[in-house]
Order: structure tokens, then sequence, then C-alpha cells
């Protein structure tokens, strides 16, 4: 894997959203919607994050590109190899001298420090495609204004410039000139998902997050999304963190894919070996409840029992332990670390192991 | 780059514009009770304008003094002529709609009543709607200590029913005023340049907003510490009754647009879309401006077209109590007052004075039904779910 | 978040803007000279010729923090001031009008809010129908009414046209029987029941019929706002899935309406029926006005601006207090109620 | 081959909105088979659901019936349901055929609890048994000497509910304030039911259950109480629309296989509405495919996988994703129902599309055994 470069590292990322109650409407829980995830995304790729809905896979894809502030934790954007490395050393050492040196590296690579002017810089360089055009382009803004704003409010091009830019970006998307200036109601469900694929990349992006891009159109014009999104990153060199609760077309697009549960990252590795070998009672319980859509094949289904319990207070141990027929007595009380068993397949699992 | 083509590109740009605006005419044109309200206004838009034509005034320096024609204390009916030479002189020879206890022609009251009425419509309703769109985004887009404090502030000026709160107003109000306008255009410019310079999100919120006050006040003790003297642009105002019903209508007006600003701020900002803006890295300002403010101004127009009713039916509910425009004003309210004492008078026949009252307030219904037709029609065309499929 | 925590934390909340509307007060006293400040001080006529020492005792020309407590402590005991018109201090006066008003609100506000939320209904039930536009149109109409002119209209029509309903409180005959002839008893204030009480039921007919106008006017200028929120809940509860979902159970019409839709629709009118309730005192105050009826509302009024050249400052002040007051605890009421129909805030 | 319980016949629907006449239904063909699963599948605004709402005859405005004939066959002789009258619809709809709904989130009243949302259909279809039962358990209680002091003047009014149910005494009775406690008794029983119906449903506890809120319930639990809803009454066709489209993957399980093991049980027939060909796949004996308001294909689940013959048919079934595979998608989008493209709706999308495609409506015809296919390439 060293020829690979890693884009983005994540470390430790926790995301807690403060619930308030009571009289005087004081901080009484927090919902984990991520806690503690560790993972990194190769430049270049498509990486998948599955799960199911409130598993915090969303709220993650949107940490990653600081929509979100995270509670803790670090994610290094583009750390040459020495440095990370060195980073390695020094978040084992735990000296005084290491943790001030740790503090200048990540004043500078990780992005959750970032803050203001530095902060904005990096919208350019990470984008993100949200679930539904229809709430996620301005309804009283023409196509033009929509994506050549980007451009403006980062101060790349302006005026005719800008709009040779938005043009080069919309012919890509296969839409034309007659586009520009119409409102976005005026399009279809595909239609309207190009636009916001163009916003997304009108500033050359290296890394975008595609938020259950396809779950809001039409299975005719999924595929055709699903074909842009793979020329793009072909053209464009793009890496992809594409989340979705739809596996079978994860299957078709990531080159790995993560599950999630709970907050938490239980299964990690390439595509094929995922899907056809799952090692984590949850992943294989989560493949296997896809219908499939073939009447001939009639597969083993395994019916979990229960429901996703409450990110504000989640299950001690493994957080999936209620849920899963094969728990042992460890499972409800240690929660197992995410390891590898071999070719970059990661599993977070007691069974696995003992 | 050529005229011709900068003329094309303008063209393109302003043509869905104009699209949508078609299309809002469309839906007009097929809901009559808008129609109704359209003309009506324009009605009395006509009047207003028209009014030194359709009622010569016969005080040139003060058009909105009723003209007396004698001073005789019975109301005379519709079609009386005109007696009083001057006046004739003026080229009035009959009352139209009569004549008032003390002579005051009723026609001539209408008719420059109409100014009057749109004076207090639209000035009262412009001052709130500024001040509650500056306080209301300032709520609703920071949120924090600076919401809390206005939404409280809004809770307890709204806890007074708005007649009775205005009524205790305009009896406060002192009859001369001395205005600061030095110190309130300062404050403003200061702020606004603290809005426009300020990137950082911190100084766009409760900061500016103390460090202007905080900057005007120590502007302003010290000029009157060095010079002894108030500065040449602290002016005295004197406060007519009129001007006093302004001002109290106005402070007691301002906090519902603050609620309702602030509300459609709240449901529009989580939408994905000001996220979305957020994540390509527009300023706070730009979002407010171009993403939020668009889509959340709608249900503000609405309102401030029904407002505009409502805020004439109260100043004429006010001059009824006696505390409005001064008898002889051309005002319809006032003129009711005034003519409150006649249908009493005529127990053998009600009707004898009719048109003391009558007139004046028919005046006020039809023109408050015109806005309140014509808010009740914006609301069905830009009802934004019914707009956009 | 329980039923209890929701009204503890109303009441809580509520604190703030009763100290608030009384701080707001203090700010418009701070604007009258304070020759009519000191009368918010003084008990009795008598007093009226010592204002210059009021002003020194209440620290009157002083700094206005001195004044707040002085003035606070003195409302805390109950003393808003000596009111001119009212012949009193503004307590007794207000305490003496109250019941005229009340009995006025208490036949207007439910009348207002049955026929709204029935009217409503109707009106979002037969949508773009006869029913429909009749009511909107009549309500629209109502709206715009000045509330005096209504008034005089309607005496002119109903009284001085038709002889029907009198203005005022009473006619004369009951008045002298209340006032004049000795044998009169107060119970509980409200006419209607006391005459019923004293034993004098055509008293209460009397007063009743006297009612018939004022309170038909306060019902035309509010039963709009009921109309129009009951009608737009209603339209969004009858295009939801319940709706259609209790039609595939095979209920009627009917039940589907008066159990699925209203029930749901009540729930923001409730609101609205609340702030109706607390702002009834302004459309009481025009009200009792046109109609000579004593009590709160004209007391103000006439204190405000009929009076003379010089305002009741005491007056204006007490009654505005008052509004401010009634309409916190309308308010929360309200609040609680709501709580108690919707169980998406009872249950949190 | 078994009887229709169901023919849908060249059904059309319009919705009258501000931009325009939508012609949503044009001419729906389909029959369900007693026992039988029937899925209908496309995609979003193809007239699926209101199909699914027409047989009930409950299609919210603007929509409106325009034609056509829904034959409804419980027993021998069938009845039109679009010409019935509204008594008899209301006695069909809950009681013969019932609806699981898309949202159970909407389709839950907010303000009342499950029990209440249950007992309610229970009270509606099955008073007359409920009565019965009541009358039981105060016989019993009478004898036992269990019974309050109102026992013998309750069993009066059951009685008289048993015999007349209209009676004008019970009229009154039942809008007198405490008078008509009398109903807690037949409340009470009518709760039981619905106890027991969510045990049925597999909702652990179902007792607390049966007193919460839909607020409370997580999304697959408010959908076990709609479909407790539906089958509360043993209906002859459960229609579903979408019940799983809102759910995760895992649950969507739970549900799909509830449904499956209760229509064993209760022996009814299906119509399950859905977009996903998976879950066709899974559940359902035959299919009809919908596009644009027709139905264009419809056969055998297996017959129609293996040898679509519409073309729409087949670019469906060909986007699905499939590993490895390139993903091939239908040119073009859905037209706009209110200016439809003359002929057969889907010409302007059609890789096949001939001359005549878009001038003339193709009807349906019987292209293989017991597959229909609405198709000018075969005819």
């Amino acid at each position: 894997m060293n020829s690979v470069n890693t884009l983005i590292e994540v470390r430790n990322l926790r995301k807690y959203y403060p619930v308030f109650g009571g009289v005087l409407r004081r901080k009484v829980a927090e919902v984990k919607a991520i806690d503690g995830v560790d993972f990194r995304i190769f430049k270049g790729e498509c990486f998948g994050l599955v799960g199911e809905s409130g598993c915090g896979k969303t709220t993650l894809g949107k940490t990653l590109i600081r929509i979100l502030d995270p509670t803790t934790g670090s994610i290094y954007f583009e750390v040459p190899d020495d440095i990370r490395e060195k980073i390695n050393e020094l978040e084992n050492s735990g000296e005084l001298e290491g943790s001030r040196i740790l503090k200048d590296i990540r004043k500078k690579y990780d992005l959750a420090t970032y803050k203001g002017a530095k902060l904005n810089s990096i919208r350019r360089k990470m984008q993100i495609v949200y679930q539904d055009p229809t709430t996620s382009l301005n309804p009283r803004m023409l196509v033009k204004d929509i994506v050549s704003e980007p451009l403006i409010v980062q101060g790349l091009a302006k005026g005719q410039d800008a709009k040779k830019r938005v043009l080069e970006i919309l012919y890509k998307v296969k839409l034309t000139e007659r586009h520009l200036y119409r409102y976005p109601h005026e399009f279809s469900g595909g239609q309207r998902q190009r636009i916001a694929v163009a916003r997304a990349l009108v500033t050359n992006p290296e890394f975008v997050v595609l938020d259950e891009p396809t779950s809001s159109v039409d299975v005719s014009v999924r595929a055709q999304l699903l074909n842009l999104f793979q020329d793009l990153q072909k053209d464009l060199n793009l890496t992809y963190i594409f989340v979705s609760h739809d596996l079978s077309v994860v299957e078709c697009i990531a080159h790995r894919v993560a599950v999630m549960y709970l907050g938490k990252i239980v299964e990690l590795a390439q595509t094929e070996e995922l899907y056809k070998n799952p090692v984590h009672p949850y992943s294989q319980a989560l493949f296997a409840s896809i219908p499939i859509p073939d009447p001939t094949v009639k597969k083993r289904q395994i019916v979990l029992t229960g429901e996703v319990p409450s990110p504000v207070n989640p299950p001690l141990g493994c957080r999936f332990h209620p849920r899963c027929s094969e728990a042992t007595e460890i499972c409800t009380k240690e929660e197992p670390e995410l390891r590898d068993i071999g070719n970059g397949h990661l599993v977070a699992c007691h069974l696995v192991f003992h | 780059m050529s005229i011709r083509s900068r003329w094309k590109e303008f063209r393109l740009g302003i043509k869905p514009t104009l699209d949508e605006l078609k299309f809002t005419l469309r839906r007009i044109r097929r809901s009559p009770l808008s129609i109704v309200g359209m003309v009506l206004i324009g009605f009395f838009v006509a009047i207003a304008i028209f009014a030194p034509i359709l009622a010569p005034p016969t005080d040139p320096h003060d058009p909105f003094s009723i003209f007396h024609d004698g001073y005789g204390p019975t109301p005379r009916p519709p079609g009386s002529p005109v007696e009083d030479s001057y006046v004739r002189d003026l080229g009035w020879t009959t009352h139209y709609f009569g004549t008032a206890e003390g002579q005051l022609d009723i026609y001539y009251g209408c008719i420059w009543g109409t100014q009057t009425a749109f004076r207090i419509g639209l000035l009262v309703v412009a001052v709130s709607l500024a001040v509650g769109l500056l306080t209301g985004c300032l709520a609703g887009y920071y949120g924090g200590v600076i919401d809390e404090i206005l939404m409280r502030f809004t809770d307890i000026v709204l806890a007074f029913p708005g007649l009775i709160l205005a009524m205790a107003l305009v009896i406060a109000l002192p009859p001369a005023w001395s205005i600061d306008f030095g110190f309130v255009g300062l404050a403003i410019v200061i702020f606004l340049a603290l809005i426009f310079i300020g990137r950082s999100k911190k100084l766009q919120g409760i900061w500016t907003f103390m460090l202007a006050v905080l900057g005007f006040a120590a502007f302003g003790t010290l000029y009157t510490w060095v010079l002894g003297t108030p500065p040449i642009w602290v002016q005295t105002l004197n406060l007519g009754n009129l001007d006093k019903v302004l001002i109290a209508l106005a402070l007691v007006g301002w906090p519902s647009y603050t609620r309702v600003i602030r509300g459609e701020i709240l449901r529009v900002r989580h939408e994905d879309y000001v996220e979305a803006a957020r994540a390509v890295g527009c300023s706070d300002f730009r979002i407010v401006v171009r993403h939020i403010l668009p889509n959340a101004i709608y249900s503000v127009v609405i309102i401030a077209s029904l407002d505009i009713g409502a805020i004439v039916l109260t100043a004429a509910a006010l001059s009824f109590l006696g505390i409005g425009a001064p008898v002889g004003y051309a005002d319809w309210g006032q003129m009711i007052s005034f003519a409150r004492n006649w249908i009493w008078a005529g127990i053998e026949n009600p009707w004898q004075y009719w048109y003391t009252f009558t007139i004046p307030g028919l005046f006020i219904f039809v023109f408050v039904l015109g806005w309140n037709l014509l808010g009740d029609a914006f609301r069905d065309i830009l009802d934004p779910t019914l707009r956009r499929r | 978040m329980g039923l209890r925590e929701f009204v503890i934390r109303r009441i809580l909340l509520m604190i703030p803007t009763l100290i608030g509307v009384v701080l707001l007060i203090f700010a418009v006293t701070q604007l009258f000279t304070p020759g009519q400040r000191a009368t918010l001080y003084i008990t009795s006529e008598k007093q009226m010729s010592r204002i210059p020492d009021i002003i020194r005792q209440y620290h009157l020309n002083e700094s206005v923090l001195l004044q707040f407590s002085d003035w606070f402590s003195q409302v805390l005991q109950g003393n808003l001031g000596y009111s001119r018109t009212g012949g009193g201090p503004v307590l007794q006066v207000m305490l003496r009008k109250l019941p005229a008003t009340f009995e006025l609100v208490i036949w207007s506000i439910p009348i207002t809010i049955l026929l709204g939320t029935y009217l409503g209904i109707q009106s979002a039930v037969h949508r773009d129908q006869l029913p429909d536009h009749v009511t909107r149109t009549v309500s629209i109409i109502g709206y715009s009414l000045p509330t005096f002119w209504l008034g005089i209209m309607l005496i002119a029509i109903f009284f001085s046209g038709l002889g029907w309903f009198p203005p005022e409180r009473t006619g004369a005959q009951a008045f002298n029987y209340i006032y004049l002839s000795g044998h009169w008893r107060y119970y509980t204030g409200l006419l209607t029941i006391d005459g019923l009480l004293n034993g004098q039921p055509w008293i209460s007919l009397d007063v009743l019929k006297h009612m018939v106008l004022p309170t038909a006017t306060l019902v035309t200028i509010q039963i709009a706002l009921i109309i129009r929120v009951m009608r737009s809940s209603m339209l969004e509860a009858l295009g939801k899935g319940y709706v259609t979902a209790a039609k595939a159970k095979g209920l009627t019409n009917t039940q589907v309406i008066n159990k699925h839709a209203r029930r749901n629709a009540l729930i923001p009118t409730m609101t609205v029926a609340g702030l109706l309730t607390a702002g009834v005192l302004t459309g009481v105050t025009i009200t009792e006005t046109v109609f000579n009826i004593d009590g709160l509302g004209r007391w103000a009024a006439v204190a405000a601006g009929g009076g003379g050249t010089v305002p009741d400052v005491p007056a204006v002040l007490g009654f505005a207090l008052f509004a401010g007051i009634v309409y916190v605890i309308t308010n929360l009421i309200v609040d609680v109620l709501y709580a108690y129909i919707d169980p998406r805030i009872r249950l949190g | 081959m078994t009887e229709d319980i169901l023919k849908i016949e060249d059904l059309r629907l319009n919705f009258y909105t501000y931009e325009g006449v939508v012609q949503a239904l044009d001419g729906v063909d389909l029959n369900l088979r007693r026992g039988e699963t029937l899925g209908i599948v496309g995609e979003t605004g193809c007239g699926k659901s209101v199909t699914g709402l027409s047989v009930l005859v409950i299609v919210p405005p603007p929509g409106r019936v325009e034609g056509g004939k829904v034959l409804f066959s419980p027993k021998g002789r069938p009845i039109d349901l679009l010409r019935t009258r509204e008594a008899i619809l209301r006695r069909i709809r809950g009681e013969f055929v019932s609806m699981i709904f898309q949202d159970p989130r909407s389709a839950l009243n907010p303000v009342y609890t499950a029990g209440d949302q249950i007992s309610e259909v229970i009270l509606n279809h099955k008073r007359k048994e409920l009565i019965q039962r009541a009358l039981e358990r105060m016989d019993e209680e009478i004898k036992s000497g269990r019974a309050s002091f109102l026992a013998g003047y309750y069993k009066k009014i059951y009685e008289k509910m048993l015999s007349n149910p209209r009676a004008a005494t019970l009229q009154i009775l039942s809008r007198i304030p405490i008078v008509r406690r009398y109903k807690r008794i037949l409340n009470d029983e009518a709760k039981k039911e619905a106890v027991n119906m969510l045990r049925i449903m597999r909702i652990p506890d179902p007792e607390r259950v049966v007193d919460m809120y839909p607020h409370e319930l997580s999304g697959g639990m408010a959908q076990r109480v709609v479909i407790a809803i539906a089958l509360a009454c043993n209906p002859e066709i459960l229609i579903a629309d979408e019940p799983t489209t809102n759910l995760d993957v895992t649950i969507q399980l739970q549900i799909l296989h509830l449904i499956k093991e209760l229509k064993e049980k209760f022996a009814s027939s299906v119509i399950y509405v859905t977009h996903d060909m998976g879950i066709i796949a899974e559940m359902c004996d035959r299919v009809a495919v919908m596009y644009a308001g027709n139905v264009v294909e419809l056969g055998k689940v297996l017959e129609i996988f293996k040898n679509p013959i519409h073309p729409y048919t087949q670019g469906l079934l060909e986007s699905i994703p499939r590993p490895g595979v390139p993903f091939i998608s239908i040119e073009g989008t859905v037209p706009s129902l209110i200016n439809p493209p003359k002929g057969c709706r889907f010409h302007n999308r059609c890789r096949y599309a001939m001359d005549i495609c878009t001038k003339v409506k193709p009807e349906m015809v019987e292209a293989e055994k017991d597959h229909f296919v609405e198709c000018f390439l075969h005819q």
C-alpha cells in the first residue's frame, strides 16, 4: 500500500451533539453521532460509507470537510509521509516537548484546528454534494449564480472569467449554455443533481463528499448520475467519500467500504472482499438483508431482532451485542478495537479474535 | 466587451425574473379578490395623488386643516351650498358630503385624509420593517445572547395590547424632543462598517453592537465635555399629535416584525442550500443577504401589507379616543370621533346626520379592506408550497 | 420532558416577562414631567396640592435608580396612584370597574371562539364552495371594519333605527333599582348573575339585552382571526396522511373531520385564541367608549384623552400594566392547555 | 387458475392542480387473484400509489376518478367499487380491503395513542362481536358477585345496543357526559383486542406500547402499528403502499417477513406497491410494471425477470447496478403528465420507438401465456 498516497487521515474523531432538557434547558446528555473513528482515505479512491439511518455516516462526511465542527480528534489533510511518521511517534511518546511540536504540526495539517480565513481557504479543496438537490439549491438563484458563487466568494474568478469556468464545468456534467439562466425548479431531479455537482466541482476540489447523491432520484436516472460520478473522478482526479444506505450502489462504485454502526466503524475492507466475505455479525446481517432483484436466487437471510439503540446511551461493550446472536460475555463488557485481519480488512469484533 | 453583448447578457439575466413576474401576474389575474383589492388601493392612491386637484387647499400652507364654512354648530347635509365668500372664491360651491359640527367640510377631510392614511400606514410599516429586519436578522442568524435579549424585549412589548401601549406612549411623549442626529447617524455608520469589514464571526455579532454603542457614547460625551454645548446636529423636534401617534405605533409595531423575520431565518438557515453556501465559503453577510433573506422575505411582505390596514385602524382608534390628530385635521378617525355626538343627538330621526359618521367610516373601511384583500391574495399567490413544482 | 417540568419551565419563563412588563411601564413614566409622575404616588384628591413635596419625597428629579426603587415599592404595596377621572386610587377604581368589562368579555370570547372554529371548519370542509366564499368574505369584512364605526353603525341601526337593542349597560328602570332603590346587593358584580341572585330576573334580561350590541361588535371584529387560522390549519390537517388513513379504516366523513382532523387543527387555533383573549382589552376600550359602558376600557379612554387637556396618567399606566399582566397570565394558561392537547409537548 | 378477487379495468384518474390537469392514471388494467401477492412497480409519479388509493375510493382532492371500473368480488357477484354507495364502501374499507401506508408517522394521528387507533377500526367493524363479549363478561361478573351496582343497568344498555344499535335512547345516552361512561366496557374490550393485535405483530411489551403516542414509537414500531390497524379485521385484500421505503434495510427485512407470514395466516390477497425490484423478487407472485399512468407489463415475477418484453421493463431491470458491469440507464426523463406524450407515453425514451408509437396508444395484449404487455412490438 506504500505506492498509494494518503489524502486524509482521521484519528479518534468524535462528534457529540448536546441534548438540552429539564426546567432550565441545561445540557442533560449527548448524542454521540460519531464516537471515535479512525481511518484513512487514499488519493483517487472512492471510499464508501454505509450504515443505517442514525449511524452517523452523514455526520462523519460533513465533519470531514468541516461543515460540522468535530468535538475532538484530528483530520489530517495532505500530510507528507515523513511528517506522518513523526505524528505517530509523537502521539505515542507523550512527552511535553513532543506535545508542543505535535501542536504545531496539527496547526498546519489538522483540519480540526482550522479557523477563520484558513478554514475558508480549504473550502475550495473539499466540497459536498447533498442528498436532495431540491433543498440544496437555493430556489431563488439562477443556475449561473449558483455555480459561480464558489468562484466569487473564493476570489478565484469574476465576471466573464467566472462565466467561462461555469460553462466549462456545466459541459462536464452534461448541461449546456441553455441552462445558464434558469431557476432550479425548472429542472428534473437528475438535472438538478448535476447542477449541485457542478457547484461542488467548479473550484477544482480534490476531495468530494457525496452524501447519498442518488437516493432522491429514480432508478432509471440513478445510473446516469453514477456514470457521471465515475467519469468525473477519472477526468478530474477526484477522491470521493460516498455515503449511502443503498448497499448495491456502493458495491458498484466504491473501492473500499466502511460499515458504520452507532457512531463507530465496525468493518472496513476492499469492496469485493467485504461483500463476499463480511466478518462482523452486523455487516453479515446488513448485507444479507438487501432484497436481491432476482427471483431465482434464494439466499440465507439474517433477520435481526430489535432496533438500533439510541446514540445517547449506546450499549456498553460492543455496541451491537444486544442484537447480536453470537454475543458472548466479553462483548457486553469490553469495546472491541478495529483490527486488521489481513489484507487491509479491518474488523471490530471480539469473536474474530477469540 | 461590446455594449451589445453586455445588453444580451443583461437580457438573459433578467428574463427568468420577468418570467417569474409574469407567472405571478397570471396568478393575480386568476384571483378575483386580489383584483378587487388592487383596484381599491389604486383608487385610494389616485385620490391621494390628485388630492390638490380634487380638493384644492384653502390654506396653501397647511392643506391638512379642513376649511370652515362659518362656525355654526349643526351639521348640514350633502349638497348644501358654500356660504363663506372667501372659500367660494377659491372655487368651492357645494359641500359634496355635507359639513360636520363647526361647518368643517366632510368631503375635503375625506380626500386629504387619504394622504394622512397612507402616510401613517406606509411610514409606520416602513420604520417597523426596517428595525425588524435588522434586529430579526441579528437574532435569527447569530442566536445566543443577542437573540435572547432581543426576544425577551419583544416578549415584553408584545405583552401589551398594541392600542393600549400606544395610548400610553402617545400621552407620555413630550411635545418637544431633542434628537442627536449625529449620534444616530454615527451609530448606523459604525455598525454597518463593522459588519462589512468584520470577517470573523465573533466581530459581527454582539461585539459589533457593543462596540458601536460604546463608540458613540464615548464620542458624544467627549464632544459635550470639550465644547460644553450640544453639537449642532442635536435638533429639537416639535412633535405634533399625529407625529406622536406615528412614533408610538412604530415603537409598538417593530417587535412583531423582528419575531417573524427571526422565525423565517431560523426556518431557512437549516436548509441544505444555506449549509451548502457555508461549505463553499460564503461569508455570513452574504449568506444572510443572498441566501436567507430572498427566501424569507415573502411572508414578511404579506404581513406588512396586512399590517398597513391594521395600523390605519389603530391610528383611527386613537383619533377616535381623542388622542390622535387634533380637531379640524384631515384624518378619518378624528372626523368620526368628532361626529360621535350626532348619533346620540338625533333620537327622533337617527339618520338625520348620517353623513357625519357614515362617510368617513366608509373611507376607513374600504381603505383597510383593500389592504387586507391584497394581503390575503399575496398569501395565496406567494405561498411557496404552491409556487414551486 | 414531562408535563410538570414543562409547566414549571413556563412559569419560570413568565417571571422575567412580568418583570419586563413592570420595567417597561416604569420606562414610560420617565417620559412624563416630574409633576405628572407625582400623581403616581398619591392616593387621594387632597394630596394633589402637595405635588412639590411629593416630587422631593420620591426623588422625582433625581437618579432613575432611586426613582425606580421608590416606585416599585409603591407598586408592590398596590399603590398605582390617584385617578382623577375615576375619582379614587387606581387599584380601587379598577376593581370597581372590572365586573362590567368582565361581563362583556365572558360573553364575547366564548362566542368568538366557538363560532369561529365552527365556521373555520365549515369553510375548510367546503373549500372553494359557497360556504367557504361567504365565510371568508364576511370575515375579511369584519376584520377591516373600524371597531368604533361598527359600534356606531350598530347603534344607529338597531337602537336609533329599529329600537331593538339599546346601548349602555342597563336601562333606566334597572339603573334606578340597582343604584337608587337600596335593595340591590352585589354578589359577583356581574349584573346578569346578581340579577338572578337578587331575585330580579328582569334585571338580568335587561342587562343581556343591553349587551347584545357590544358583544356583536367584539365578536365581529375578532372572529376573522379565528376563522382564518382554523380554516388553514384544518385544511392542513385534512391533507395529512392520517386523514386518508382514517378514511381507509371505514370511518364516516363526520368521524374523520370531528375526531381526527379537528383535534389536530385546534392546536394552532388555541394559540391564536389565547392571543385574542389577551388582546381583547383593545376592543373593549373602544366598544365600551362607543356604547357608554362604565368599565375599565371607557375609564382608560377617558383618562387618556376624553377627560380634558391634561391626561390622567396613573389611570392609563395602571390600565396598561393590568393589560400586560393579563396577557402574560393568559399566555401561560394557553401554553399549559396546549401541552395538554398535544402529546408531543406533554411527553417531550 | 384461481379466480380474480379484484379487477381494475381502464381506470382513469386526473389531478386538478394549479399548473394544469395531471393525467395520473391513463387506463390502468389489472387483476388480483385470490390468495396471491401482486406487485406494482414503477418510478415516482407513475401512479402506483394512486392506483392503491382508488381501490379504496379514497383518492384525496384534487384527484378525481374519471372513469373505469374497480370490480371487487369477495364472493360470487362482483361489485364495482367506483359505483357503490358510500355506506357500503365504508363497510368494505378496513373490513374487506385495507391499506398499509408508506410513511407510518404521517398515517398515525399524533394526538391519539396507538391503542386508540387500532381499537377505532375494531369498534367500527366488529362492534357486535365486542358487545357480545362485553355482555359475557358482565354476566360472569354478576354471577361471581364482583359486579358494580351499575352492572344491571349497563347490561340493559348493552342488550339494547345489540338489538337496536340506532335506538334514539342510545343516541341520547351516548352524548350525556357522565352517563356515557357505559361505553368504557366496550372500549376496554376493543383495547384488549388491540393488545392482541400488537402481540401478533411481534411487538415486545404490547401492554405498554398500546398506550404510547406515535411520536414515542420508532419507525419500525409505528409501521407495525399501521399493519395491525390494516389487519385487525382480517381483510380480503391488503394494499401495501411502499411500507418499507422509509425504513432501514434490517428493519425492512423484519417487516417483509412479518407481512409474508401474516399473509399466510390471514389468507388475504396482497397488492404490494414498491419501486424496488429486489422486494418484488422477494415478495410477489405476479408483478405489474407501471409507467406514466399505464400498466405496461403484467405477468409472473419469474417470467418478467427472465423475459421482460416491454422496453421500459428491460431498461428498469438493466439499470439495477451490478458490480463489475458499467451502469446502464434509460435515457431522458419521465414526462410531465400535464402534457403527456401522444401515443405510447414511453416512446420518447424508447430505443425501439416506431412511427406508430408516437400516434396511437398501444392496447394490452397477451404476448405469451399469462404475460400481458402494452407495446406495439408485440402486436
